[in-house]
């Protein structure tokens, strides 16, 4: 069986919805981020094999790499998110000893 | 920082690389920031001033040795001047000049230990303290030729040295002499310029003249906060009066200074061994006041015990940790009433704490090389 | 996609991926979680590579495992024990639900849909395409993007500067 | 193509594995056989050849840091203590692997395992010689970047896991020194890069040889920093401070005894030989030599540069101290990368003025040389002027030689003092 | 040379500050009260003339009836030297005031006086044992300590609190 677009698809969904889950249900900081980060890594996968799998075929290769373009900003704002998000949890520690976001239900600390 | 971080407990020893020894550093950290130390020592605790006041004044000798075992000639040279002291007992001059030799001989291995494994807690790869030890050990081959032992020497009497040294002592010294200060200046060069040794300890570990007085503290230590006091020049013992030298004293009061003041004082000793290899006279080396007896082989010999007479008598030289003390209580007796012995690497301790605090452990185990502790010493 | 090798790969990739991102969810300490979660960028990498998209693969491997992860283990590091516990809040149940959900309506779709896929092969070399790409027809986003990288790290170094004092 | 040679020609290798190649193929059978096959043989080739020159170099540094600290060294075991290594590892392979009780075991033994992958991942990229690498990527500058820091993972894991303070704090070291000299190491190879056009690892190399230069006689300052930022992420002297000996035991492996530590050991010569390759085939031009490789075999020049390099690592850690974990990055954020980043400006306007103008490179590369070697030279001096780096409070000194008994020399300094007796 | 400071001398200078605080002195040292102590101490710290800034060594005696502690004193400044008495009458519990406050350097030797002879030092801001274990039976350096009321031979037991850890024939 050959390997189809439908395959990286259905591989993605399935890492989205691991990392939505994550990011809902875990009780740490931590724990939410790496959902979010799953959820990039869902996303990007999407990308990468839309690029792969091109619909028209008179598409030039700059178009097609559109896909890995934006797959590049997504990590750059997936490292920026990460840092200020990482830095939010150890203020967020800091000033409340926790880093239990059900805890986190003031929106001042 | 004032991040709310959990306190973290980090034992430096009693088996760490180090702690020179089985000397413990009980350190609490915040991050890397040591926000309090405390230190727990007694691991090597022998008892020796009770066992002391059990053996006779000379079976004491070899105690002496056995504090300060880097530096065992300036232990001996140290108790035996506080009971000559108490029985007033004046060595002949051979002897005196001998014990300077060797003790200026042991400052100079004692130092260049001191020095090694300063760059080696400063995180050389053991390569300075490898070369200092090749000096240290045609040092104690010089030793081993006067005495017989090389670490324990046991060579110092109550009223001389315990025999002279053999002829070929001092064209050794000489050829020793002859190399000393090409090694001094390759020392100098590799390490006092060492740009990242004077990164690592400049500046870390600040001891103002006030606080180092205040906190009794002797030696390289003392005049590494710039306090101009030797021992050697303040109160000359042996013949220190007629030898030329010069107090080595550093600005800043750091790590570096002390480093500094150790690196100087071995060109110093130097300076001094050629002075003594000069001046030096023949003649006897067992004062004629002890009841010296004959040994078999004719030689005269120093006396297996003496009385001394009832009293006190505190005896200090400048070792090269800073200054020994001997108390000596005697009740007319055959061993001391009470024998204490002022060891400079255990009061060389009491700023450890406030050193430390604020410090990082790098930091820590620096300031600790810089204090140049010898965990027999400390423990006694 | 025809040979054997891309379709052992695939599976191999997948399996990895998906089956270290589900240990992530299930296991309990979040250092072992953290190192699950590095085996599964490695597993996109992987796939991205079955994509023939060796610039992106390396820089998920750069930028995921060499900097995101790493930092998530100095915030768990800088976090007391007590922080290292992966366990789930009240919003399980709604979560499984949801995340079903999706996973469920997504391939549903995704296997609905007629995609129509030209086929074309793979990159020769992507690096220099996208390197072009960005310098030219993207210009303004990279340039947007270099300038939210370093919005996000003052703002990341002044929430984690402690207030009233200043550092030396 | 100066090889006109027959399979059995010892100058090129890959002669004879091509010429193997070749056999198998007409042999018949699906494609993927010789492709297997070739990798095969690449992959055991370099583990063999990593495993000899380890053994070797074990025995080497440990003589050559002998005579560095004025003793002997091993020379007990076989002539000259050559089989000292191999009765290292029989001991090593005979102890106990310990395991403490509260370690995480899973991550514990994780770490040993890991620490490896970086090391000889890395070797896939490098061409040992014309044609004679594992797998060319288009991307291999990159790739050898983003695998070499996994390495700080494989220490944090290891560290992490022993479940021992000192490894504890081994561990946070290593990845503070990562998140520091990642960026450091990455700018430094973009110069490279830059000049090069190409990620290829084979292309840089071809391009030094076609031009008949080598890229450190161009950007001295890149080498020096990659070499510095490779130190710290193999952990060697003087920026071993994540295992730093006197401070904190062993750093990550306190912990680890027998094999395990056998491992970490083994992958540090390892890392150590891949971060040489490294420097060999970026900035000293592979396996070429200015013509030499026409009749000296490639891949011997290349071992012969890669150990050169090496033995500056054992230089190094026989004789410079270690430096504090806050000075190091500090060298880090506020030295290197703000060097490196106008290096990179003054590179980049150099490419552009030499593609733009067309200009002949015979004329423009030894004006670019002096040019660059110059800059390096000047920023940093000063730089490090700037810095403050030479001012007297930073500057070695000697004591005060005085016979005033009593007297106080302390000069009240530029307060850095640690504490409160510093400041008193 | 160093100027040693006799006992006479010390007591003489001590005299119009301090009238009744010297108890004795000799040509080699002075004895002075204990509940004057600090102020003797801090007086000679202070005092421009004498200048003992410098503690060189602190170390109790026993005298079987009663404790001495014993002062050395160096003057860095003056380069001159004297040695001070304290008695700690009561030899079951000798109690002596502490000189940390006046010289930091006594704190260690206070605190192995402490461990190894009993002496309490009052107002030691950190009074505990530094060579010997927490619960070692006794202070080692006491001309009693071998027949300890708590036992005979306290301290040859391996450990404290060992049972039968009396060691053979030896009682």
């Amino acid at each position: 069986m050959a390997i189809e677009l439908e395959h990286y698809l259905i591989l993605g969904a399935l890492l989205f919805s691991i990392g939505l889950y994550m990011a809902l249900a875990k009780r740490n900081f931590v724990g939410v981020l790496m959902g979010i980060e799953m959820m990039f890594n869902a996303v990007n996968l999407t990308f990468i094999a839309f690029s792969r799998f091109p619909r028209f075929a008179d598409m030039t290769d700059a178009e097609r790499l559109s896909g890995h373009v934006f797959v590049i900003f997504v990590i750059t704002v997936a490292a920026a998110e990460a840092a200020v998000a990482l830095a939010l949890a150890m203020l967020v520690y800091r000033n409340r000893e926790t880093i239990d976001v059900d805890r986190m239900d003031l929106l001042k600390w | 920082m004032s991040m709310k971080t959990e306190p973290f407990v980090v034992n430096i020893g009693p088996q760490h690389p180090s702690t020179h020894g089985v000397f413990r550093m009980r350190l609490t950290l915040d991050g890397e920031r040591i926000i309090d130390a405390d230190m727990v020592i007694g691991y090597l605790h022998r008892s020796m001033e009770k066992l002391a006041e059990e053996r006779s004044y000379t079976q004491n000798i070899p105690f002496t040795d056995r504090t300060d075992y880097v530096a065992a000639m300036t232990g001996n040279l140290a108790y035996v001047l506080a009971v000559e002291k108490l029985c007033g007992i004046e060595p002949p001059e051979r002897a005196s000049w001998l014990r300077v030799i060797m003790s200026e001989l042991q400052r100079f291995a004692s130092h260049s230990m001191a020095v090694g494994v300063f760059a080696n807690d400063c995180g050389t790869w053991q390569t300075p303290v490898m070369h200092m030890f090749r000096e240290r050990e045609k040092i104690l081959d010089l030793f081993e030729m006067a005495c017989g032992a090389r670490l324990t020497t046991n060579y110092m009497r109550i009223g001389g040295v315990s025999r002279d040294v053999p002829p070929e002592f001092r064209p050794a010294l000489r050829k020793l002499l002859d190399e000393l200060p090409m090694r001094m200046g390759e020392y100098e060069d590799l390490l006092l310029e060492n740009e990242i040794i004077v990164a690592r300890s400049r500046g870390i570990g600040v001891l103002t003249p006030e606080v180092a007085i205040n906190c009794s503290l002797s030696g390289p230590m003392l005049r590494g906060s710039g306090v101009a006091w030797d021992i050697r020049k303040a109160d000359p013992y042996c013949v220190y009066d007629k030898l030329e030298f010069d107090i080595c004293v550093g600005t800043d009061g750091d790590a570096y200074d002390r480093f500094l003041v150790r690196l100087a004082e071995m060109r110093q000793s130097i300076h001094i061994l050629e002075q003594c290899l000069e001046m030096m006279p023949e003649g006897p080396v067992h004062s004629q006041i002890t009841t010296a007896t004959a040994q078999p082989g004719g030689q005269p010999s120093a006396p297996l015990t003496i009385r001394v007479p009832a009293g006190e008598a505190y005896g200090r030289i400048e070792s090269p940790r800073g200054e020994l003390g001997f108390y000596i209580v005697s009740d007319g007796g055959p061993a001391p009433y009470r024998f204490h012995i002022r060891s400079p690497s255990y009061i060389n301790l009491t700023p450890l704490r406030e050193l430390a605090i604020g410090a990082t452990v790098a930091d820590a185990i620096v300031i600790l090389g810089s204090i140049d502790i010898v965990v027999g010493e400390i423990d006694r | 996609m025809e040979d054997t090798g891309s379709i052992v790969a695939f599976w191999l990739l997948a399996a990895l991926t998906l089956g270290s991102a589900l240990a992530v969810v299930l296991i309990r300490d979040l250092i072992r979680a953290v190192v699950l979660l590095i085996t599964s960028f490695l597993g996109v990498a992987g796939l991205y590579i079955t994509l023939s998209a060796d610039f992106v693969a390396v820089v998920q491997v750069l930028i995921y495992v060499g900097a995101i992860s790493v930092l998530m283990l100095f915030a768990i590091m800088l976090t007391p024990r007590a922080g290292r516990n992966n366990a789930e809040t009240f919003f399980r149940i709604p979560g499984i639900l949801l995340a079903g959900l999706m996973a469920f309506t997504i391939s549903l779709v995704s296997l609905d849909t007629d995609w129509a896929v030209v086929e074309r092969g793979g990159f020769e070399e992507t690096a220099s395409a996208i390197g072009e790409a960005l310098l030219d027809k993207y210009v303004l986003p990279f340039e947007l993007a270099a300038v939210l990288l370093l919005v996000a790290m003052l703002g990341a170094i002044l929430l984690v500067h402690p207030e009233g004092t200043d550092e030396e | 193509m100066p090889f006109l040679a027959k399979w059995y020609d010892l100058r090129d290798l890959g002669n004879a594995v091509g010429a193997f190649l070749d056999w198998i193929r007409d042999l018949g059978g699906p494609d993927w056989i010789p492709y297997v096959v070739s990798g095969l043989i690449g992959i055991v080739a370099i583990l063999l050849w990593l495993l000899v020159s380890q053994l070797a170099f074990i025995w080497i540094e440990r003589r050559v840091i002998g005579r560095m600290q004025a003793r002997i060294g091993p020379n007990r075991v076989g002539p000259w203590g050559l089989l000292q290594p191999i009765a290292d590892a029989l001991k090593l392979l005979l102890k106990e692997a310990i395991t403490n009780r509260y370690a995480d075991k899973p991550l514990f033994w994780l770490g040993p395992v890991l620490i490896f992958i970086p090391a000889l991942v890395v070797f896939a990229v490098i061409p040992f010689g014309e044609g004679m690498s594992l797998a060319d990527l288009n991307v291999g500058v990159l790739f050898v970047i983003a695998i070499t820091s996994i390495n700080s993972i494989a220490i944090f894991i290891s560290g992490w896991a022993s479940n021992n303070k000192f490894a504890l704090l081994g561990s946070m070291r290593a990845i503070a020194m990562l998140i520091s000299y990642e960026l450091v190491q990455a700018f430094a190879l973009l110069g490279v890069v830059i000049f090069a056009g190409s990620m290829r690892l084979g292309d840089i190399v071809a391009w030094q040889s076609e031009f008949n230069t080598w890229m450190f006689l161009l950007q001295p300052l890149a080498l020096v920093a990659f070499l510095i930022a490779s130190a710290v992420e193999i952990n060697r002297s003087p920026m071993d401070i994540s295992e730093a000996e006197s401070e904190i035991v062993a750093g990550y492996h306190t912990e680890y005894s027998g094999i395990k530590f056998g491992f970490f050991y083994a992958a540090e010569y390892f890392a150590g030989f891949a971060v040489s390759a490294i420097v060999v085939t970026l900035f000293l031009g592979g396996w070429t030599a200015f013509g030499l490789e026409r009749w000296v075999p490639g891949w011997l020049i290349f071992l012969s540069k890669l150990y050169l390099v090496f033995f500056l690592f054992i230089w190094t850690r026989g004789t410079l101290p270690r430096l504090r974990i806050d000075q190091l990055m500090a060298f880090s954020w506020k030295f290197l990368l703000e060097l490196l980043f106008i290096h990179i400006l003054v590179v980049g306007a150099e490419v552009l003025i030499w593609h733009e103008g067309d200009y002949p490179a015979v004329v423009v590369l030894p004006i670019f040389a002096v040019i660059n070697w110059t800059l390096a030279v000047a920023l940093v001096v000063g730089w490090a002027t700037f810095m403050g780096h030479l001012r007297p409070e930073r500057r070695a000194k000697r004591a005060v030689l005085t016979q005033e008994l009593g007297a106080t020399y302390f000069r009240p300094a530029g307060g850095h003092g640690t504490g409160p007796m510093g400041e008193a | 040379m160093t100027t040693v400071l006799s006992g006479f001398d010390l007591a003489h200078r001590l005299q119009p500050k301090l009238p009744d605080a010297v108890v004795d002195a000799t040509p080699d040292w002075a004895e002075v009260k204990p509940n004057r102590l600090l102020e003797v101490c801090t007086f000679l710290r202070d005092d421009p003339e004498l200048d003992f800034r410098f503690l060189s060594s602190l170390t109790g005696v026993d005298l079987l009836d009663h404790f001495e502690v014993v002062y050395h004193l160096l003057s860095i400044s003056r380069n001159q030297a004297a040695t001070l008495k304290v008695p700690c009458e009561d030899h079951d519990n000798p109690e002596a005031p502490s000189v940390v406050s006046v010289w930091r350097g006594a704190h260690l030797q206070e605190r192995e006086a402490f461990d190894l002879l009993g002496i309490r030092f009052q107002g030691h801001p950190d009074l505990r044992r530094i060579f010997l274990w927490e619960g070692f039976a006794g202070h080692p350096l006491r001309k009693d300590w071998l027949n300890f009321p708590g036992g005979e031979m306290a301290g040859l037991e391996r450990y404290p609190g060992e049972p039968g850890g009396k060691l053979e024939g030896r009682g």
